[in-house]
């Protein structure tokens, strides 16, 4: 029987009414919705136990404890430890990132060695014998930078180098490298510690305290401490800087006033100390109140720097009459400072009284060293990489034959960069031991990738800034991703291939060690119920409970010690600051570049972490294109417009910028974000703004000789 | 045009009797072939038999056991499973190749065992064993402690869910039937 | 229209002192990962990239030296009487009895955005993409948070995943899961901020710290003139910042 | 029989078309426009709304202006249907059909706009199993999609009497009986359109945290909800009466008599002039009592180009008090400003729906944001012209075909 037109539509009607009756449409149309809750390209979340386990971020140079989650042993979040004196809790956008930053698409994934313009993966084995060949024909002569301002691997580096015969050891320039010089100008010794938690009155010159200046996630929990919310502060807090910056914005008051004059704005108000009868017997006070008496009086300084004399008075005035005044002077940016700045708000800090005093300064000793023939951490900071690098350049000094580059990133994270990267370019053998292919890295022959913090084995020692002794562990909670080790483990294992006797096997030994010697120290302890700020305060110090003190910090708590130094000739150094800070007329200058620099940037050796693109506002970065900021007076000085395009040169760069009219930035200042401008990591970094730093110049301070990049003449067109 | 119009008289009853073969066919297709064609069976990657641990008298909350922190551990893990069976047995019965067969797939290897979760829930969805503690276990779950070979699993093509996954229905008439809240944030996230 | 007012026994809410915010970003770094939220490329268009923690840059509008800022993190601001509640077409978002919670369901949504139009506060974001990690690092998604796809709405939840944790945990502990101690459940914004600038707790619970702080003669919320009656409360002893909380004629 | 023969079989009994050749490359023409907006369409269901000028401030942008003012201005086929089988203005059967299909264009056509613009447009009919009923825009949904299936029956008849079909004996039955019980359509059409009309001026009248939008109102409707129904029927008559001029325009054949559309015209001016005493009133509440109440003035409501004072003056001065003019008046007899009336009447519309989709959306609520700039990008403007090519295609069909028009043969008679 044919199937005629009728029967078929019957037959479809007929079908079409039954399907309504059964679940096909209704399933499928309730399958189909429910797809959309399951799309195979939509990542599943992670299935497992839950726990959590101790370490200390080393991204961040705040050093937080953290307190990672795991799922089924496999890192997911870093949050901050409650436990640990550095976090409280808190945790800035850098640490948060040390667990995603483990997966970071610019992370170098196996050795590699240069083959023309790029690299050629090797094997670690291959590695350490071209490393040896090339270091063992460049004994003698082999430098070495390290951008780790707080872990034992420099000591690993320091005597390793030491033993090839160094050229020079050198730290990244940071805050610890004026203050190491200042102390040591001043004739001082230890670590300068600032106990923040007893402080009630904080003169801050130019630190970005709650920022980038040494521990700022545990500066800013001091300083929530003594501000309940909608109460009566319990602490006052001045800022001096060029910019209301992140600090400044929740200080009780602003002073408006240049970097480059942190040093005169010191003296005036130790003007009004000295007026009031403040004294010393520190070595060369005389001195030091004819210096100011001599040129930093009211009028000086407003001469010199605009701030009016009753408001230096009123500085004066809260420090005077503070129980625990303290004074911090840093570089609004991290770096360049030069030391007479910091020997001129430590003069305050002498004048007060407040050295070695609860919520004041304290000296802090260094931690014993465990490797044999390493350079004490003072050494270290000793060494001026930028004017070292600059006589590399220059001819001046003879480049060494080769250069170990550890955790940091000299071809962007220094000023003058395209001075700093024509020198390295004159060394010939260059290692970079970092995580990420970084700007350095990319300049190197041989980059044997470093594990990350939560891969590896290693440590935080006090970092700088903190007002007592800290140590605390960072231990591995995952496999290395990748095929890197940990530097220190290399750099032992090429000491034996050089037959240099270092006197460990790996790394996980001179931490043992130097845990061991800790625990031998008189007055540490675990900081789990008592804090170390409450023993500076007079509290009892809990003794060292017996038992492992490395599994106590390998579950994450910290060791501390409130410890300090006795000074036996600390004076103050007014020759140098004679020499270095002058209350001249302030020299007409159309635009002065004042930089600044915030964590979630990350730093030079991290590039921005990808999750924290996001919380850069977008009066920073918009597309790729940076902002600075200057104000309106400002702007209209230099006939500019806000969002215009504009281009800053300054030490023979030109970098690209819009402007963004910012009231709180001083008259004849441009204010530049830094962390942007990488040329190398990945696509969350790269291309995004310029490098403000790299117009920085540096100058040689006087007195000290030391070399300083705290302000720059900038042209903007 | 013509020609078909002219049989109209036999066309009109053929087509009642064709619209009830398709009624009929559809709701065949629909009732008894659909579903059919909807799901994949799949079995599970080891046959593990709930029956013979049962019968060693170990308690079902020594595997599946509920967190200090109130959170259910779900499956044991790879390394809970080789506290017992952590070498091969060499023996020949069929259980013994099973356990021969974990022992070397992923107790050697290192691997957890893609187990088939009968009521897999989506990421969107919280579910708090804590909070149903009092409720028997089979009340939602399948009652495999009686089964020495572990069910076909049923995965939805369309949807890439469990057969037997608990639709959100469910969840809710047993939650107004206790008084439960049916707030979405009882069970989402 | 507007709705009315709804009570709950449980009140969740936020405080945040504004004169302690610097403005640094790890609550919104914090939120970004404990969330699931993808790593953007072009986080710099930020009518485009998906933040349910914002921080805003406040300012007082005068001229150097006179100028003042402040920073203003802004979570979902939780309303009493939500205006993004009522509007929703298929009863995605809800205000129910959790904690007075503003719930987001993403199996629900259907990415309409006629919440986004409503709210006045910019909490609510839509997935315009699908979300994309870097190789492997899905691996570090926090299991709390499910991943949403594509075209549907997600705002701040208060990490409300947190709060089933606490319950939980108060469960297997025997104590009483609608009286969790002040602390016990917290956001991951609140956990790590630094500067210990924001603070959490049941706003209706005597033994909680909010409950004291919102009744600071510096409290104050935003846009409150239009009913909204959020459970976010800001602190600031700054008049500008207080008056830069809402919209004020002239005259008033 | 050519091919080019048989299809003048097809046209309506005794009316003059244009070549099959021209009528074919009008179609190509209106086809490429639409393709174009067919594959922007593919590309938005493929990767995301991303592809579009969107974002999370605006949140609507161009599809929904687009779909309120179609909607708005194919509001002409409820309420003529309403006139011509309710109130019964018998004079109106002559120009129905062309309301009823532009009703159909433009209601399809916001429907397909609608399916772009949600994010999970499988997921779309949670508006009927899980309906929020507090949401104007679950009525939005409820009334759209069954006012659309109303239209569908009212254009099947239209389509079941075209020449050729309409000589199958139960067609010509079925489009019969179509007839029959359209008034009941018309019944239901009126009261759903009138519905959804209102629920989507309701919609930005209950956002309350929108300063611009929010009105208070009657019950659960907010004073827009009255206004939108207010200006649809306003501008859809006069909608009507420019569709059929510029076909008249571009056939060069007369289609309706001056009068009817005359009539029309008339219809949509006194709805206008309704529409505008509510209006006035209605801003007039708006500036001193609801701004005011949330902090805000009239002036704040202003900024820059895309969002200034001038749309404001355009939509209540030039395009209410003039068209109602014009349209009121004896002027509506000469056809410069009938047309003229109608077109500004019509751009009210639009504008209104404008301001009220993305300048309400621009305004900074809270103190410390900023303006911002919607700019609907290449993904938005190619599917609102392709809605746009599909209601010509099926404009040009249903001429080409259907009897449309009654009074078309006896006008064009030599």
């Amino acid at each position: 029987m044919g199937l005629d037109r009728r029967a078929f539509l019957g037959l479809v009607a007929g079908g079409a009414v039954g399907t309504m009756f059964t679940p096909i449409p209704w399933k499928f149309i309730d399958d189909a919705s429910i797809w959309t809750q399951n799309w195979s390209w939509i990542p599943r979340v992670p299935k497992g136990q839950i726990d959590y386990v101790g370490t200390s971020s080393k991204l961040c140079p705040a050093c937080e404890g953290l307190k990672i989650m795991r799922v089924a042993g496999n890192p997911v979040s870093a949050g901050g430890n409650p436990d640990h004196p550095l976090s409280r809790g808190g945790v800035s956008a850098l640490a948060r990132s040390e667990v995603y930053m483990l997966y970071s698409p610019a992370r170098i994934k196996s050795p590699m060695k240069r083959s023309g313009k790029t690299f050629a993966p090797i094997t670690w084995e291959q590695a350490l014998i071209e490393m040896a060949e090339k270091l063992g024909a460049a004994k003698g002569s082999v430098a070495a930078i390290s951008g780790d301002g707080t872990g034992t691997v420099n000591e690993v580096l320091s005597a390793l180098v030491g033993k090839l015969g160094s050229a020079g050891c050198f730290m990244m320039p940071t805050e610890a490298t004026s203050a190491a010089k200042g102390i040591k100008l001043m004739g001082g010794q230890g670590q300068a510690g600032y106990d923040f938690e007893n402080a009630d009155a904080v003169l801050v010159l130019g630190a970005d305290l709650f920022e980038t200046w040494g521990t700022s996630t545990r500066n800013r929990k001091a300083f929530g401490a003594t501000r309940p919310a909608g109460a009566k502060p319990a602490s006052t807090y001045i800022y001096v800087g060029p910019t209301r910056n992140n600090t400044a914005s929740v200080c009780d008051q602003w002073i408006p006033a240049g970097a480059a004059d942190f040093g005169i704005v010191a003296l005036g108000i130790a003007w009004h100390l000295l007026k009031a009868g403040a004294t010393s017997n520190a070595p060369g006070f005389d001195t030091f109140k004819a210096v100011v008496n001599g040129g930093f009086g009211p009028e000086d300084v407003k001469r010199a720097t605009g701030i009016a004399p009753d408001v230096l008075a009123g500085i004066a005035k809260t420090l005077a009459s503070a129980k625990a005044p303290l004074v911090v002077t840093g570089s609004p940016f991290g770096q360049g400072l030069g030391a007479a700045p910091f020997i001129a708000g430590m003069s305050l800090n002498m004048l007060l009284g407040r050295i070695n005093k609860p919520g004041g300064v304290y000296m802090l000793p260094e931690l014993a060293a465990v490797v044999p023939g390493a350079m004490s951490r003072a050494a270290l900071l000793d060494g001026d990489l930028p004017a070292f690098l600059k006589g590399v350049e220059a001819g001046k000094t003879p480049a060494p034959k080769a250069l170990l580059v550890y955790d940091a990133n000299p071809a962007y994270g220094l000023p003058e960069s395209a001075t700093m990267a024509k020198a390295l370019e004159k060394i010939p053998f260059k290692v970079s031991f970092s995580s990420f292919m970084d700007e350095t890295a990319a300049l190197c022959d041989l980059v044997l990738p470093n594990s990350l913090p939560l891969e590896r084995y290693d440590d935080v020692a006090t970092p700088y800034g903190s007002g007592f002794c800290i140590y605390s562990l960072v231990r591995p909670i995952q496999k290395p991703i990748h095929d890197t080790k940990t530097t220190g483990d290399v750099l032992l294992a090429l000491a034996r291939k050089l037959s240099i006797e270092l006197k460990f096997d790996n790394f996980q030994q001179v931490l043992k060690e130097k845990v061991a010697g800790l625990a031998k120290a008189s007055g540490g302890f675990v900081a789990k119920d008592v804090m170390p700020w409450q023993v500076a305060a007079g509290k009892p110090a809990p003794a060292l409970v017996g038992g492992d003190l490395w599994k106590a910090l390998e579950t994450g708590f910290a060791w501390t010690m409130v410890g300090q130094v006795a000074q036996t000739g600390m004076g103050f150094a007014s020759e140098v600051v004679a020499k270095a800070v002058k209350a001249g007329k302030a020299p007409a200058v159309a635009a002065t570049l004042a930089p600044y620099s915030q964590l979630r940037t990350g730093t030079p050796a991290t590039g921005i972490p990808c999750q924290d693109l996001t919380t850069v506002p977008d009066t920073e970065l918009v597309g790729d294109t940076t902002f600075v900021r200057l104000n309106s007076e400002t702007a209209k000085a230099l006939g500019l417009k806000k969002g215009q395009t504009v281009k800053l040169s300054a030490a023979g760069v030109d970098c690209q910028a819009k402007v963004h009219i910012f009231e709180s930035v001083m008259t004849g200042m441009v204010s530049a974000p830094l962390g942007f401008g990488h040329t190398a990591f990945d696509y969350f970094s790269q291309g995004k703004g310029a490098n403000y730093l790299s117009l920085m110049t540096v100058a040689e301070e006087p007195g000290s000789g030391m070399s300083m990049w705290i302000a720059s003449e900038v042209k903007i067109a | 045009m013509e020609e078909k119009r002219s049989n109209s008289a036999g066309g009109v009853g053929g087509m009642v009797l064709c619209a009830l073969i398709g009624f009929v066919g559809a709701l065949v297709v629909g009732w008894v072939i659909f579903p059919k064609l909807l799901y994949s069976e799949k079995t599970q990657p080891i046959r593990f038999s709930h029956t013979v641990h049962a019968q060693l008298g170990i308690d079902c909350e020594q595997c599946h056991h509920l967190g200090p922190d109130g959170r259910f551990a779900g499956l044991p893990t790879t390394e809970s499973c080789a506290e017992c069976h952590g070498e091969e047995t060499g023996e020949t019965t069929a259980n013994g190749k099973e356990i021969d067969k974990f022992v070397k797939d992923y107790v050697k290897t290192g691997v957890q065992v893609p187990w088939l979760v009968y009521q897999y829930q989506p990421d969107n969805v919280f579910f708090s064993h804590a909070a149903h503690r009092g409720f028997e276990c089979t009340k939602c779950h399948l009652d495999v402690a009686k089964m020495d070979t572990p069910p076909a699993y049923y995965e939805n093509r369309l949807s890439g869910y469990s057969k037997n996954t608990m639709k959100m229905w469910e969840c809710e008439r047993c939650h107004a039937s206790m008084g439960t809240s049916n707030a979405c944030y009882v069970c989402h996230k | 229209m507007s709705g009315q007012k709804m009570e709950f026994p449980i009140t969740w809410g936020m405080v945040i002192d504004i004169d302690k915010c610097t403005g640094c970003g790890a609550c919104m770094a914090s939120c970004q990962t404990e969330n699931n939220v993808e790593p953007q490329r072009e986080a710099s268009n930020k009518l485009r990239s998906t933040s349910w923690m914002t921080v805003y840059e406040l300012t007082n509008g005068k001229s150097f030296p006179d100028h003042d800022i402040a920073y203003l993190p802004r979570p979902c601001q939780q309303c009493g009487n939500p205006p993004c509640v009522s509007v929703c077409p298929v009863i995605a978002t809800e205000k129910n009895e959790n904690g007075g919670i503003v719930s987001q369901v993403y199996p629900r949504c259907i990415g309409c955005r006629y919440c986004v139009a409503a709210c006045p506060y910019h909490v609510r974001y839509f997935g315009w993409f699908d979300p994309v990690w870097p190789e492997g690092m899905q691996k570090t998604l926090s299991p709390l948070t499910s991943v949403r796809p594509r075209g549907v709405v997600e705002k701040c939840t208060f990490c409300h995943h947190r709060w089933t944790l606490a319950k939980d945990a108060a469960r297997a502990n025997g104590k009483d899961p609608d009286n969790l101690d002040d602390g016990a459940y917290v956001t991951t914004c609140v956990q790590n901020c630094p500067s210990g600038a924001l603070a959490f707790g049941d706003l209706k619970n005597p033994k909680h710290k909010v409950h004291e702080l919102i009744k600071s003669p510096y409290a104050y919320r935003l846009l409150e003139r239009l009913g909204t009656d959020t459970q976010v409360y800001y602190i600031s002893r700054r008049e500008w910042v207080r008056k830069l909380g809402d919209n004020y004629l002239k005259s008033e | 029989m050519s091919i080019i023969e048989s299809e003048k079989n097809w046209y309506p009994e005794g009316v003059e078309r244009c070549s099959l050749g021209k009528f074919l490359k009008w179609l190509a023409f209106l086809g490429i426009v639409a393709g174009y907006g067919f594959v922007a369409m593919i590309v938005c269901f493929v990767y995301g709304l991303g592809v579009t000028g969107l974002d999370n401030y605006f949140g609507f942008g161009l599809w929904i202006t687009f779909d309120l003012a179609v909607i708005a201005l194919g509001a002409g086929a409820f309420f003529t249907g309403l006139l011509r089988y309710i109130i019964r203005i018998d004079e109106l059967k002559n120009i129905i059909n062309l309301t009823v299909i532009k009703g159909f264009i433009c209601y399809s056509g916001a429907m397909l706009i609608l399916s772009l613009d949600v994010g999970q447009p499988i997921r779309s009919w949670f508006g009927y199993w899980h309906p929020n009923v507090h949401s104007m825009l679950t009525e939005v949904i409820f009334c759209i999609t069954c006012y659309l299936l109303v239209l569908i029956i009212e254009y099947v008849p239209l389509i079941l009497e075209q020449k050729q079909i309409n000589k199958i004996p139960y067609l010509h039955n079925l489009a019969h009986q179509m007839h029959v019980v359209m008034p009941l359509f018309a019944g239901i059409g009126a009261f759903l359109s009138t519905f959804h009309q209102g629920s989507l001026g309701g919609m930005y009248g209950v956002m309350f945290a929108r300063p611009y939008a929010f009105r208070d109102g009657f019950f659960i409707w907010p004073w827009t909800f009255f206004l939108f129904v207010l200006s649809a029927i306003a501008t859809g008559p006069c909608m009507t009466v420019l569709i059929c001029g510029f076909m008249e325009k571009v056939t060069g054949r007369k289609l309706t008599t001056y009068r009817i559309k005359s009539l029309m015209c008339k219809i949509g001016g006194t709805m206008l002039l309704i529409y505008t005493v509510f209006k006035y009133l209605d801003t007039w509440a708006w500036i001193n009592n609801v701004l005011p109440r949330a902090g805000m003035t009239f002036d704040q409501m202003f900024y820059g180009l895309v969002y200034g004072r001038w749309l404001f003056v355009c939509e209540l001065v030039l395009c209410l008090l003039v068209p109602v003019v014009f349209l009121l008046t004896p002027l509506r007899k000469k056809p410069v400003f009938m047309y003229s009336g109608a077109i500004l009447a019509c751009a009210g519309v639009v504008i209104n729906r404008y301001v009220f989709t993305v300048q309400a959306l621009a305004i900074p609520v809270l103190p410390f944001t900023k303006w911002e700039i919607y700019t609907p990008n290449w993904a938005e403007w190619a599917t609102s012209l392709m809605v746009i090519a599909y209601g010509f295609i099926i404009m040009s069909l249903s001429y080409r075909y259907l009897p449309i028009f009654p009074q078309e043969v006896g006008l064009n008679k030599k």
